[in-house]
């Protein structure tokens, strides 16, 4: 269901498996966030993901749990990397399965959310050799407000 | 001993991202710890900045709750993976 | 951009080549949505989709031209399966792909409902020997007029 | 020769999904070939329901426009794929 991996993310190879698993489902929705070869600051050339186990992962698994609560899911797949990226790489799959389109969507959404804003990672992008410590931007956080995160993390707790 | 982890940006003031260490006795809590590091690293506040939480033994915690000499102590600035 | 066909979907092969396309995108949201074993009526044998060319290539068109204009998108990818199919058979991948995670996620979700309600298709459905054509249920036409679908049909005149 | 095409529910009624035919000359609008069609295959109103809707030459028309004896006229009851 989870996994940080310091190896290369293959989107395609992991929802053909997703749908096997998931064939009975109906409808589901795929995230793939890819390292973008430009920043605010200029052309990047490394993205470095730094994850703290197990807080990164029980993190991660409770987000998961708040989705099975919040809507009706057959199936949920999260998988991260970490280490060092180049621009193209794949960060991160998100696949959420559902009999509703709807639910499948929101899931997907509400997980991304979650892993841009409260999942343990750290990020360092390194423009023009120079690297700096990346944070969430004012914008990740509102997307996350939409779901009551407050609320998701006290459900953590 | 206590093993002291630094995250994201708090590994390039302080040089490492993990040490081990004895407490001096005088730390009682994670707000004791704070002080004690960000005159240790001359980090001019930064471990103290409330945005950087901790966590102990994989637990965030309170500024008032206490460590021990054998704990994992984590500085997380904010964090954000995707 | 836009495939009907009566040949077995492969989302995963589709995935990879939309990513390879979309390296630079950032966020790549995608939605398959699969031949259900059940229905209200019961255990589903078969579905059947009837298109009519180039009706049918025609509204997807416009409507992905009425996505392009709505969100900043890198790519958009939409394969549409016709003729009989089983119980897990894809019926539909939608691909979109952008900077923004937002865009991406909303444009998906924006054809999936033009895709069903909109989109110039007639499906079949095969219950205990018995077919039946479906149409729109009252949800999807909700699900639509979300994106002020009377605009983006306005566009389309 | 006129095309016709009965689509969905239309082509369990009218027992085809094309028929090529001469359209008789009292018929000027879409509407009166609704009116047409409908008494000859016996549909009991379904094909003047509002929701069915005329494509003529793969464009959507109103009930007022004009047919030509030449044209491929399809039938379309709601549409929606996915």
């Amino acid at each position: 269901m989870i996994t940080i991996t310091d190896l290369p993310i293959h989107s395609g190879d992991l929802l053909r498996a997703f749908e096997a698993e998931n064939a009975a489902a109906g409808a589901i929705v795929t995230f793939t966030g890819q390292v973008r070869p430009n920043s605010n600051s200029g052309a990047v050339s490394a993205l470095f993901l730094q994850a703290y186990s197990p807080m990164t992962e029980t993190g991660i698994e409770r987000a998961i749990k708040t989705a099975n609560a919040k809507w009706p899911l057959t199936g949920v797949k999260v998988v991260h990397r970490v280490g060092e990226m180049q621009p193209g790489d794949t960060i991160v799959f998100v696949a959420a399965a559902s009999k509703h389109r709807r639910a499948a969507f929101e899931a997907a959404d509400f997980l991304m959310d979650y892993l841009k804003t409260e999942a343990v990672f750290w990020k360092k992008e390194t423009v023009a050799d120079k690297a700096t410590w990346i944070e969430p931007r004012a914008e990740d956080y509102q997307d996350a407000r939409r779901w009551n995160m407050e609320q998701a993390q006290a459900c953590q707790e | 001993m206590a093993k002291l982890l630094y995250f994201g940006r708090l590994s390039d003031l302080t040089g490492t991202t993990v040490e081990v260490l004895d407490l001096p006795d005088d730390i009682r809590t994670a707000a004791d710890l704070r002080d004690w590091l960000d005159l240790r690293f001359e980090a001019s506040g930064a471990m103290k900045e409330p945005t950087v939480r901790i966590a102990i033994n994989n637990e965030i915690v309170f500024d008032a709750d206490p460590v021990a000499g054998d704990d994992e102590i984590a500085f997380m600035p904010p964090v954000g993976g995707g």
